[in-house]
């Protein structure tokens, strides 16, 4: 294994530290347990709205740490979810006396996490909701699963509810946002190569010569097949057609109800995408992926969403949610609406995303 | 044997995270193959943790001392494993109490609201290929020892084996819960790390006891 | 050979499009001769700048289009430099009559083809100079040699010179301003893994299991020396002491002297750094490195700076000037004065790079 | 024989592509060894555009064939190559104007003002490890030939030789031009890709005209 970092046990941390180097006007760290906020936090008045989850992913989370977007993120491990110690020092440390918002994404790990996490904080007497983001299409059965993975959305989710805090939202409607932002979100990644977790030094699966992992997981869990390599064009419709044709998808994820004061099961229904709806496309590289073969995919994902009358109002195309130095490449669909547009639009200011300011 | 003590207790946690570290790359290939390769070191790195803090508790009661172990856990492995193992010693503790020496009943009652915690906690059913495989029927053969008046040797021997073979029965079964669900029917013909590594706990607890 | 393309021979025209797509707000493509240029060209009264390259540096050089930074860029085949008909026909286009600065990264394609293209603009009556980037201090010999690579200084140089231009600084003085850049920039980069040319399909060359290249080129030329792997604090001290510690550089270039009418030799030296030098700093990756790594080699730099008297004012950390799916780090270091960190400070809006707007 | 036709000039391109595409592999692989792998490809593309180019030219006088030759080469080859094998040409076919027939001297003459133009546009000397190790002493051999009275196969005879000899010079040569020039002495042991595409280009020549 050869990674640019000096061990795999000081890698997260070291990282963190350098980032807080390079953004000191933006991002401050803390360690033990470690979290990425807000150099200006807390922002009176505001929601702090919180991330995190394993590390290796980045610029997610705490690249998106940062006026108009998250308060804090809390990094685990790489591909390990956090702690929920993080979590509730985080809150303590962001929250204004508006309330917290979690955004978790759909893997066990995280979701336990993040749930004992609001626990705490809640016997604090912060208010702290959790809204889960689970959007990955490649996993089809959610009665048989943990459900569909969080992946693209989620950066996404972060940018349109980033922005709805900074402009006042309470927890209630930027909790109601968030979910809004996740059940309009579909995305589906690949793989043209593995990645190696430092702390284990061996790639985490095996992909042939001439092969590809079709519905990849952004931790390198498997997908829906695996095939030979195909041209880019091809990849990006299998991908593009399995977001863009997704049926319905119905699963019952688990929410904090703030007026009975206990977690509940909450029934959520994805709507399929329809002619005429407007989207946010996001091509995102898996951490390896050079920008021009990204740029080739959108090229295509460009043709196929006018083919199919979807407009693409918004785009982004880079490196945004990715697994190490993974070769590949993930669309992301979000189906919006004039709110969430002009939420997309408002400035934003992190190590990461950068606009209007 | 009819007392656990809070010094078995404490032999049986450092024991655990010689064990683990001993385990640490095998758990790890386990994972590899239907996880995210990573569940031994998350549980090595964990019981670091508690050896850490065990010093500090050690003349403690049996319920803080579990309890202390619970929280190095749940601050310091993450993923699955650590609230669902985090969860399982709170609970413990929190069944104990401030006791510092354990009747049969006592411990199997710990290991019945262990258990239900981790239930709780990860909503897993028997079958689901999680370490609920190795855990439940674990307990309920440790509830039958007792009720056949077995001793602790006695509880804590039919308690390893049924995790043992719950363990094994996860094998060829298809995950439901965790990352392994992913794989769908992939994920058969495969040991649950989960599992593997909460038969490993109940063995080195019945090492300690008979060694 | 995996790659996101569908055949070598289409992957540089179907990026371009896809580019074009994603940000037709900021950039237009012209096909044969094949050239990016902002789509508000010519902007009246300002010297057009304009730079390119062979492709698979991305976002380099296409990228960095737009509103303060080039006003077009010319793509080459992938690691091969383009042709003078691109950067005339580019020239033409975005020139407002206020005339054309050519930044021209050193290599003897490069220089060549920039050169003609110069020689025929002018034979139109269009205004143009060119300016070098001879910036990777791995080639230490450039009586031997052709001199040194033009690396990551490119980047930091269309930043700032394209703020003078937009500003409305005349041809001269731009050109002064590209050549005082260049000369207190230093760059020097490493490899941990190869990258593969598409048109060849094969890695450009090999290296084990476990070593690394110090001192490679953007295109993957060897570097100084084959080293067994080591830790991001050691290749980050190898790399910046190299940079920091760079002697006075003397070489001979060959610009156009508008007052004779014709090329002349200039000989140019590249002032040593000293404690109290302020510097921007660029970390880049390579195309294929995380940028949680980036993060670890920027910490480290940051100390190495400190220790050596420097003073990071600026800082980038990314990938900006890549080489293909290549894994490693380039360090670029940048002395500057009050004006060229106004200049960088400036309103930037391209596809890759943005702040201010 | 005393005279190269236009007709020989056409075979000579068209021969030329043929043999380019023939060695894309070979040259490429020589550029890997101390380049960036790319010198057959960029030749090859470059032929292909005169190819698609010399139907519109190719019952016009020599010169503008070979105008139209270096131009298609300086904008379809890029790189080093590009600017270099286009002046080549253009010098060719400015030299020659618009003749329909070449003598040995006009042939000579075309030869050294092309070849001046590549040492004009890339400032190498002989040694330096470039293709005009091999181009020089080519040239210099057709001067020695016509002076000697040779013909023209006898004149371009002497320059394949030459040109043969001055790529295999390059071999041990530490290259001071070009990407080459960046491996230092790790150059050195290595074919010049450049050189030895020009002894094809000659050598072509000559198989046109003896074939
Ligand atoms: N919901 C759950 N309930 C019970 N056990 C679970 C659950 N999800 C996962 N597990 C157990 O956790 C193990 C994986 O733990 P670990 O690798 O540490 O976490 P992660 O999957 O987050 O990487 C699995 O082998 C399984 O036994
Ligand atoms: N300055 C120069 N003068 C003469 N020939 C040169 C010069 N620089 C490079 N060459 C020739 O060009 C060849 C490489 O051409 P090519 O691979 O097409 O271009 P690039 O090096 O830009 O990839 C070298 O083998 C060498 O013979
Ligand atoms: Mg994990
Ligand atoms: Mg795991
Ligand atoms: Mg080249
Ligand atoms: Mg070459």
């Amino acid at each position: 294994m050869k990674k640019l970092i000096n061990s795999p046990e000081t890698f997260v941390k070291e990282s963190l530290e350098g980032m807080a180097l390079a953004h000191p006007d933006l991002v401050k760290v803390h360690f033990d347990p470690n979290f990425v906020y807000r150099a200006d936090a807390p922002v009176a008045g505001k929601v702090a709205v919180i991330s995190g989850g394993g590390s290796g992913h980045e610029p997610m989370h705490g690249g998106f740490v940062g006026r108009g977007m998250l308060d804090a993120a809390c990094p685990g491990e790489v591909f390990t979810s956090p702690t929920p110690d993080q979590m509730l020092e985080a809150a303590r440390t962001v929250n204004s006396g508006a309330g917290v918002l979690f955004l978790v994404k759909n893997y066990s790990g995280d979701v336990m996490n993040f749930e004992m996490a609001a626990d705490l904080a809640r016997a604090e007497g912060i208010r702290v909701l959790n809204i889960l983001i689970d959007d990955d299409v490649a996993v089809k059965d959610s009665l048989y699963t943990q459900g569909r993975r969080g992946t693209g959305t989620t950066v996404l989710a972060e940018k349109i509810v980033g922005a709805a805090a900074e402009r006042g939202y309470d927890l209630k409607r930027l909790a109601d946002l968030a979910r809004r932002v996740n059940i309009n979100g579909r995305s589906m990644g690949m793989a043209l190569t593995s990645c190696t977790v430092p702390a284990k030094g061996t790639p985490t699966f095996e992909l042939g010569e001439n092969e590809i992992e079709i519905g990849i997981g952004i931790h390198g869990e498997p997908g829906r097949e695996r095939i030979p390599w195909k041209p880019a064009d091809e990849i990006t419709e299998m991908l593009a057609l399995s977001i863009i044709e997704d049926p319905a998808y119905t699963r019952t994820v688990r929410e904090f109800d703030e007026e009975k004061g206990e977690w509940v099961d909450v029934e959520l229904t994805d709507p399929p995408f329809q002619p005429g709806d407007r989207v946010i496309a996001m091509v995102n590289g898996m951490g390896g992926t050079p920008i021009a073969e990204l740029y080739v995919v959108y090229r295509k994902l460009h043709f196929i969403a006018e083919a199919k009358g979807l407009k693409i109002v918004r785009n982004l195309v880079g490196n945004y949610i990715t697994s190490l130095e993974m070769q590949g490449v993930m669309i992301t669909l979000l189906r919006v609406d004039d709110e969430m547009i002009e939420l997309w639009d408002d400035p934003v200011h992190t190590p990461a995303l950068r606009w209007g300011v | 044997m009819q007392t656990l003590t809070r010094d078995h207790i404490v032999r049986w946690i450092t024991h655990a995270a010689e064990v683990l570290e001993a385990n640490k790359e095998y758990l790890t290939q386990l994972d590899a193959a239907i996880g995210d390769a990573d569940h031994g070191i998350n549980m090595d790195r964990g019981f670091k943790k508690v050896l850490s803090q065990l010093p500090s508790v050690q003349d403690k009661d049996i319920g803080t001392i579990l309890k202390t172990v619970g929280m190095a856990l749940i601050s310091s492995v993450g993923g699955a494993g650590g609230p669902l193992y985090g969860t399982l010693f709170m609970r413990a503790g929190m069944a104990v109490g401030s006791k510092y020496e354990l009747t049969p009943d006592d411990l199997v009652a710990m290991w019945r609201a262990a258990v239900e915690g981790v239930i709780q906690r990860g909503r897993a059913q028997l079958g689901d290929k999680t370490m609920v495989d190795a855990l439940l029927p674990a307990v309920d053969a440790m509830q039958k020892a007792l009720e056949q008046g077995g001793d602790i040797v006695a509880i804590l021997q039919a308690g390893v084996a049924a995790a043992e073979k719950g363990r094994d029965a996860t094998i060829p079964l298809v995950a439901r819960k965790g990352r392994a669900s992913y794989l769908g029917e992939r994920s058969a013909g495969h040991l649950d790390p989960g599992a593997t590594s909460s038969h490993l706990l109940l063995k080195t607890l019945l090492d300690v006891v008979t060694e």
